[in-house]
């Protein structure tokens, strides 16, 4: 298909690929190749990367990183997916009847829209995780609260412009229902901004749940990159490679998810990939 | 020696392409005082070989071989400079799309004044005066104007100001006039034509439409495929064409003259009517006070064609799309047979969706291009409650009939063409078995023999399946060769409505008369 | 975290009580070391985090204590072994009776605005400032039945009944003296001297860019001539702490204390030859770490589930791999510097297997997945440490098969998480102040069990603990005191009261060039007229 | 005239966003567990009920939420945003205290990013395709793939620790009581870092969106036209590509407001900056509700205003969108 075509000659988007493959495939595997909890104290803290058969190198308390690393994979996709497929729902769902319906209902979304831009998100997130106490689901919810707006606004644009398209007034004149429309002609239609924008919605949810951390926000019982590097980020200096690893690995993750939307968006966008 | 000689010019396309060239060995010469239309459908080349001579070629597209001769000199070998200095200079370009081709920050005044400015010439008074010679009323405010303050055909004058002010040679107009309402197109090819023998200018001429040939050509290339096909002085192309496509480009133009019709047998076009429409008025929120349609009344009886003619804004879309519910109209009575459709909701419409049916006017856009076209074609059905199976069975049936392999069914709309996307909006209208088939501007993104064929279709369907249909189109030849009557709409009011020939004959109202008039090339083939 | 205060103080220091003895002492030190006080110079310093208010009493959060006892001063101040010393007491005398406390003022005292310090600011600064504001304070002088000043520079309190640790209760940090004339009569928590403050101490304060720092110079008017010798005293707030840690490195501060320098950056700075660490100057607070176990939550209310806890957790792994050494391993629930300390008691010896048999015997059966029962603890929201401890802990407590679940909050949502007694565990810690009646009881006796932090949360209740608590508080020798004292510490560890992990101790970390910083058990909180730059 | 209409529209369009911020924030900060008094006893040290008691009073906790609401919700109408329960000063003075920090930093990151964004957008733009384009492509991408407060500690660790060439933290210099010039300049030197720290990742921001916006204007017609006119290419990329591709630039910069203003609080953290993010961290932990409030409020309104300032530009640089 020529969408594969497009996307398979993007050298970034196959590479953001194969990184973001491998990632997974860690976070799939961390329990058999590191059978134990990452918190567990496995032996001599701060040991060097390679030192006592820690690969990575051991934290504060003797914690195996490259363990913390593995398992921290799976909470930070998880978080980045989970937050970015709750923030999808609120913001396709609002933006399509937005975008659809148009008129009052518009207004009144928007408005809310507004407010929850206007509020600068970060400081939204940190309360709404301090208000409903650090927990994974807190977490969660706090990133896709201050995540939908854009999606709201993007599908909102997009419904409004494929409102108008000729094949959507066909429907209408086939007398087709609101919902078909809305799902069956108009959705397939906006998937390709949604798509893109999903894949840079998990890199910036995988970042905000590492900022979270970083104040001390995030669930304690898990191990997840952004609270490796709040604990290690006070003894970087005795310790440099208990931030720099899980700081890697954030980077990495994050730049693959970027590298993988940009190669969706100029795959799925005809205009540009002509272009090139 | 000519002003302007092409010879042998071959550009090259990107490998992958579905044809090896853009161009290939083509020649042509330009004299001074002279207009040579290049005629040619799309991906025929025109634009190619005179985006070569401006030196404007994307850069994709590579000369592979001839040469530009401008006085004499190949412009292939000039240095960026040299060609930065020819262009503007000694050859202005006017584009096909005035909404686009004007930057939308700058004043008119500030982009007319640029040409002089980036070649060194004096601004002075030049800008004002320019504006007056392109015939633009009141230069002074309009300088001071932004291009979106300014209708297409304002700003095609003043993108012909800003190709002339530094008075070139050569003009190349690369379709100045198809983005614009008949009359507006045909003051711009007037105006084209009275500077170009005042001024002595060469004008390169790109066009698709041989009714403008005839109105502006002196002598006429042809193009097919990326060759020139046939080339000599106007008056021999138009009446003693050679090339079979010449032939069938020149055959494909609708004639003004309306064919004789015969009345729909058995449904006299003064029975009962099948839609009503009595002082129909929709306002738009926001633009103003002025309605888009005002106080619009027409009957459209069984089996009739009735056309619905205008220029664009005139509003024959918004009543067209009033009339299935696309738009609401806040007065007046929409009567379908016995019931009056406006103000039924949505699910009180629902009944009359079989019964009233539309085909679009961009088949790239009125297809969902996410489904195949089996499904676009059973969606109709299926949404009342026709199982699917019979549906799909039903339309690749439907394909047959609109002349499509019944293949193409599981293939999605990308892979057709323009024509044959229309052909599979036509199906999928068809398959709800409507009474009343409403067409807004089904041929006018096509070329000009597509369009005859679509035609063609349209009218053998309507005899075969005992339509009515309510035909919207800018242009009047169109609406010559298909409608029984025909009604011109004018800035939201319906003109003057009648029989098709007795319109065409005995316009009654000035601005009818003045579509008719501004049909290009009218004169010089009715004489 | 709280407070600080004073202690009691033998008999013999406290008759011995004469003026000016201490801070003879400390210039002799000096002199003996061959350096000269020298005058001018600032002296910069953290404070972390930064306080609310400037003005001990409205507000007695540490960093508040920390930097206004350089503004305000008490009647007296404490030897590292809790003697008192003079301040703004000369001197002082108690009855034979035990019943009325006479100090003797110092002369030619002024607060900042000039006006003379009397016998009155005194009386109204305890009976009233302090008694209205602060809940320590009104624990204490409440005994007091009568308070009079015989004449300006001598006031006389007496009490209802004997109470030996009556004289720890002096400090800046328990019992500021404040200027009655701005104070009196007004709404204490808005006064608009509260912004400005005005005492009686060796700085005034000149200004405070919030977020930023607190800048003090030195009072002109200050009643030991000569003294201070900074010309100023500036606080710089930095809220992150490796910013901190760096600004001590790169000499931007001249000197940290109390928590400003997390304790995985001390090792750094012991080697640095110009840094000096001290860790003394904490025994007026003695803060003592402990797991606080809820005993209402099922299992924890069994002595045997308690045992095996503290025996599971090393307390040693913790006091070396997180607070890398600054602190002691606890071994009663009274800090080995507080008074009464018993040196015989001990806790049980590190070790999961014995608290594992402990466990199967007390009848927890481990599950298929080796859990026996599961736990919450909630985090001490103070920093990073207590995620780490409450990390260490879960650890731990998997190894004798209870699972804890961590939970993690802010300081507002574990105050009032503690306070409703909605927690399985939590670390707590808690200033001694020098006596176990003023800093100790409140954690056990059962008749201090209230829905408010830092009373007896827990629920431990014990007829006999509470009755040795009273014999305590009322015996009026310090040799009575202390078998009350004793047994109430072997009843506690019998009973694993709570889980006691640590007494907290806070380095010092100076230029070696600042000298006098820790002369007091007070430490950090002392007055600083004496404090110089070599 | 429309212009002013304009204006006033959006005034109270701003009145009403801004009064429903109010409300919202005020039910889920007082959602919230544990409440001032709580905390303040907390770090007291020791406490009684007595003293929670007298403190909920006096901070008016003891009343139903509803008439907490409506107090609240009317004295911020009469321009009071109330006292600090911590601190015990009025909220309005702590944050003005507090925002010119704020102001100083995120306005000059903006500046930073802006300037940095566009200039590595274009650059990338114009040789699109080539190594430069992909090597600052990268550039841009790793900076906005890295945590801010990642940067913020390299940063300091490099320019500060090793280097020694400029302040780790603070705003200015303590105890040398600057002025005019010299006070500027030590600000200045205080500002670089947290400034870059957090101007970085937006400047990767700006460049991405420059690059594709000016690869969007590239290949408009208007561009065509203007080759044809014979305009040479630097002035076609000035006057053409680059004032239209300002446009959605624009556009972003004003969504990016909230966004920025949220990440100086990061910066502000680790940087000690004393500006009203932290002030915002700092009054969360607390339960400062006033003080809380009082920022959520001022940031809206920044936010807004920012909104309303690229909305003017948009007008200014777009004529189309000007009312008629």
């Amino acid at each position: 298909m020529s969408f594969l075509h497009a996307f398979t000659r993007n050298r970034g988007a196959v590479l953001g690929l194969i990184i973001l493959a491998l990632v997974a495939l860690m976070a799939a595997t961390a329990s058999v190749v590191f059978p134990f909890s990452p918190w567990d104290m496995q032996g001599a803290p701060f040991a060097h990367p390679g030192e006592e058969g820690f690969l990575l190198g051991s934290d504060s308390l003797g914690r195996d990183v490259a363990a913390g690393i593995a398992h921290g994979a799976y909470v930070s996709l998880l978080i980045g997916a989970v937050s970015t497929l709750v923030g999808l729902a609120i913001g396709v769902s609002l933006g399509a009847i937005a975008g659809y319906a148009g008129g009052l209902m518009d207004d009144a979304i928007m408005r809310v829209t507004e407010i929850f831009q206007t509020v600068p998100s970060f400081i939204l997130a940190v309360v709404l995780v301090a208000i409903f106490r650090p927990s994974l689901a807190s977490i969660v919810a706090a990133i896709a609260i201050v995540s939908w707006p854009p999606v709201t606004r993007v599908v909102r644009a997009e419904f409004l412009t494929l409102r108008n398209r000729e094949f959507v007034q066909a429907a209408e004149v086939l007398g087709r229902s609101r919902f078909a429309i809305i799902v069956h002609e108009i959705l397939p239609n906006a998937l390709s901004p949604i798509i893109v924008l999903a894949s840079l919605m998990v890199a910036s949810a995988v970042l905000l749940e590492s900022a979270l951390s970083f104040l001390g926000l995030g669930d304690p019982n898990l191990m997840s990159w952004g609270f490796m590097i709040g604990s290690g980020r006070s003894v970087i200096r005795l310790a440099w490679w208990m931030s720099v690893f899980p700081g890697l690995a954030i980077f990495l993750t994050v730049l693959a998810l970027n590298l993988v939307g940009d190669g969706l968006a100029d795959a799925l966008n005809p205009r540009l990939s002509r272009r090139r | 020696m000519s002003l302007l000689r092409i010879e042998n010019l071959t550009v090259a396309l990107p490998q992958g392409a579905e044809r090896p060239h853009a161009i290939s060995d083509v020649s042509m010469s330009l004299d001074a005082g002279e207009i040579l239309c290049i005629v040619g459908e799309s991906g025929s080349g025109k634009s190619v070989s005179v985006a070569a001579t401006m030196g404007l070629l994307p850069a994709a597209l590579k000369i592979t071989q001839g040469r530009i001769l401008l006085d004499g000199t190949d412009i292939l070998g000039f240095s960026p400079a040299q060609m930065r200095d020819m262009r503007g200079k000694r050859i202005g370009m006017i584009f096909q799309e005035p909404m686009t081709a004007l930057n939308p920050l700058m004043r008119v005044r500030d982009q007319v004044a640029e040409i002089m400015q980036v070649h060194g010439a004096p601004v002075g008074n030049r800008v004002l005066e320019l504006l007056e010679a392109v015939g633009l009323p009141n230069p002074a405010t309009l300088a001071r104007a932004y291009p979106h303050q300014l209708s297409g055909g304002q700003r095609q004058r003043v993108m012909i100001a800003i190709a002339l002010a530094l008075e070139p040679a050569i003009l190349i107009a690369d379709e100045p006039t198809t983005a614009l309402d008949v009359t507006t197109q045909m003051q711009v090819l007037h105006l084209i034509r009275n500077i170009q023998q005042r001024r002595g200018m060469g004008v390169l001429f790109i066009t698709h439409d041989f009714g403008v040939v005839a109105e502006i050509a002196d002598r006429v290339v042809v193009m097919q495929q990326g060759a020139v096909v046939e080339s000599g002085h106007v008056t021999e192309i138009l009446q003693n064409p050679q090339h079979p496509y010449t032939l069938k480009l020149i055959a494909a133009v609708p004639h003004t003259t309306p064919p004789p019709r015969p009345a729909p047998p058995g449904h006299p076009i003064t029975g009962r009517p099948i839609l009503e429409l009595v002082g129909v008025t929709k306002t738009y929120r926001g633009r103003g006070a002025v309605p888009a349609v005002h106080q619009a009344s027409l009957r459209i009886g069984r089996g009739e064609t009735l056309g619905l003619v205008g220029e664009s804004g005139s509003g024959k879309s918004t009543l067209a799309r009033a009339i299935v519910r696309l738009v609401i109209p806040e007065s007046g009575a929409i009567r379908f047979h016995d019931t009056d459709l406006r103000p039924l909701s949505r699910g009180q419409w629902k009944p009359f969706r079989k019964r009233i049916q539309m085909v679009f006017q961009d088949p790239a856009a009125s297809l969902n291009p996410r489904r195949r076209v089996g499904d676009i074609i059973a969606e109709g059905p299926v949404a009342h409650g026709e199982p699917r199976h019979k549906a799909r069975a039903r339309a690749i049936e439907l394909l047959r009939l609109v002349q499509l392999d019944p293949g193409a069914a599981d293939r999605f709309p990308h892979e057709f063409s323009g024509g044959q996307r229309q052909r599979i909006g036509i199906a999928r209208a068809l398959a709800m078995e409507p009474e009343l088939l409403i067409a807004d501007e089904p041929v006018s993104a096509l070329d000009v023999s597509v369009q005859a064929q679509i035609l063609e279709l349209l009218e053998d369907l309507r005899v075969r399946l005992n339509l009515t249909m309510l035909f919207i189109t800018h242009d009047l030849r169109v609406a010559a060769q298909i409608c029984d009557r025909v009604a011109v709409m004018r800035r939201g009011i319906i003109v003057e409505q009648g029989p098709t020939a007795e319109v065409f004959a005995n316009p009654t109202h000035d601005y009818t008369r003045a579509l008719l008039d501004s049909i290009p090339g009218r004169r010089k083939n009715q004489t | 975290m709280p407070i600080s205060g004073d202690h009691a103080l033998s008999r013999r220091a406290l008759l011995a009580g004469t003026a000016a003895s201490g801070v003879l002492m400390t210039l002799a030190e000096a002199r003996a070391q061959g350096i000269t006080p020298k005058s001018g110079g600032t002296l910069t310093s953290l404070l972390t985090p930064e306080p609310a208010i400037l003005v001990p009493g409205v507000n007695n959060q540490a960093p508040t204590l920390i930097a206004s006892s350089k503004i305000f001063q008490g009647l007296l101040d404490y030897s590292m072994a809790l003697e008192p010393r003079p301040v703004l007491a000369k001197s002082w005398s108690l009855s034979d009776d035990k019943l009325s406390y006479t100090f003797k003022l110092q002369e030619g005292v002024t607060f900042h605005d000039g006006k003379p310090f009397t016998a009155d600011d005194v009386i109204f600064s305890i009976m009233k400032f302090h008694f209205d504001l602060a809940p320590r304070a009104r624990s204490v002088f409440q005994k007091i039945k009568q308070a009079t000043a015989p004449d300006p520079l001598t006031v006389v309190f007496t009490l209802d009944s004997p109470f030996e640790p009556f004289l720890l209760m002096f400090h800046a940090t328990a019992a500021a003296i404040m200027p009655k004339h701005l104070y009196e009569g007004t709404d204490f928590r808005n006064n608009p001297n509260n912004q400005k403050p005005i005492g009686t101490g060796p700085f005034q304060f000149v200004e405070w860019q919030r977020g930023g720092f607190i800048r003090l110079k030195k009072y002109d008017g200050y009643w030991k001539k000569g003294q201070p010798y900074l010309d100023e005293i500036v606080y710089r707030i930095v809220p992150d702490s490796q910013s901190r840690a760096l600004a001590m490195e790169t000499g931007q501060v001249l000197m940290s204390g109390a928590s400003d320098i997390e304790p995985f950056d001390v090792p750094r700075f012991q080697q640095k030859p110009n840094l000096e660490i001290e860790t003394k100057g904490w025994e007026c607070f003695a803060p003592l770490m402990w797991i606080e176990l809820n005993h209402r939550v099922k299992p924890l209310g069994d002595v045997k589930v308690r045992k095996a806890i503290s025996m599971a957790i090393d307390r040693d792994f913790i006091l070396r791999r997180l607070w890398f050494g600054v602190g002691k391993v606890a071994t009663s629930p009274i800090a080995s510097t507080t008074l009464f300390y018993d040196p015989a008691s001990k806790l049980a010896a590190h070790d999961v297997r014995a608290a594992n048999i402990l466990l199967d015997e007390a009848g927890y059966k481990a599950d298929s997945s080796g859990v026996r029962f599961k736990l919450r603890h909630l985090t001490l929201p103070y920093g990073e440490i207590w995620a780490r401890l409450a990390e260490y802990l879960r650890a731990t407590f998997k190894q004798i098969g209870i699972e804890l679940t961590l939970e993690s909050t802010d300081t507002g949502g574990w105050a009032s998480r503690v306070s409703a007694w909605d927690y399985d565990t939590t670390i707590n810690f808690l200033y001694q102040f020098g006596d176990p009646t003023l800093g100790v009881e409140r954690t056990y006796v059962s008749t201090n069990i209230q829905k408010v932090v830092f009373t007896n949360t827990g629920g431990y209740t014990n007829p006999e603990v509470d009755k040795a608590f009273a014999a305590g508080r009322n015996g009026a020798t310090a040799a009575e005191r202390k078998t009350a004292f004793a047994t109430a510490q072997s009843l506690l560890i019998a009973d694993m009261a709570q889980i006691w992990i640590q007494e907290m101790s806070f380095p010092t970390i100076h230029d070696k060039k600042a000298r006098n910083l820790i002369q007091f058990g007070s430490g950090i909180h002392a007055c600083y007229d004496d404090v110089f730059l070599a | 005239m429309s212009i002013l209409r304009f204006l006033l529209a959006r005034m109270a369009k701003m009145v009403a966003v801004i009064a429903t911020i109010v409300v919202v924030n005020f039910l889920l900060i007082h959602a919230a567990p544990g409440d001032p008094a709580s905390v303040l006893a907390g770090q007291s040290g020791a406490a009684d009920a007595r003293f929670v008691e007298q403190l909920r009073h006096q901070f008016g906790l003891d009343q139903p939420l509803s008439t907490q609401l409506w107090l609240y919700v009317s004295s911020v109408a009469t321009g009071d945003l109330g006292i600090s329960h911590l601190q015990q000063r009025p909220v309005l003075d702590l944050i003005l205290e507090r925002l010119s920090a704020t102001l100083i930093l995120t306005l000059s990151a903006f500046a930073f990013s802006i300037a940095a964004g566009m200039a590595l957008g274009v650059a990338a733009a114009q040789r699109a395709g080539s190594w430069i384009d992909s090597a600052l492509t990268v550039l841009a991408l790793g900076f906005y793939c890295t945590p801010i407060f990642w940067v913020g500690l390299m940063l300091v660790l490099v320019f500060s620790v090793s280097l020694d060439w400029l302040p780790s933290f603070g705003m200015m210099t303590i105890g040398a009581p600057l002025h005019g010039l010299a006070r500027v300049q030590d600000i200045a030197a205080h500002l670089v870092l947290p400034a870059l720290t957090l101007g970085l990742f937006y400047m990767a921001v700006y460049a991405r969106m420059t690059r594709a916006s000016m690869l969007d204007s590239l290949g408009q017609d208007y561009v065509r036209t203007a080759r044809a006119k014979g305009v040479p290419e630097g002035r076609i990329l000035r006057r053409h590509i680059l004032r239209n591709a300002l446009l959605p630039i624009v556009t972003l910069a004003g969504v990016q407001a909230g966004q920025l203003i949220g990440g100086s609080v990061l910066v502000e953290t680790v940087f000690a900056w004393p500006g009203i993010g932290r002030l915002a961290f700092d009054a969360l932990l607390a339960r400062d509700y006033q003080v809380l409030l009082g920022v959520f409020l001022t940031t809206s309104i920044m936010v807004i205003l920012f909104n309303l300032a690229t909305d003017l530009l948009y007008l200014l640089i777009d004529p189309r969108m000007r009312p008629a």
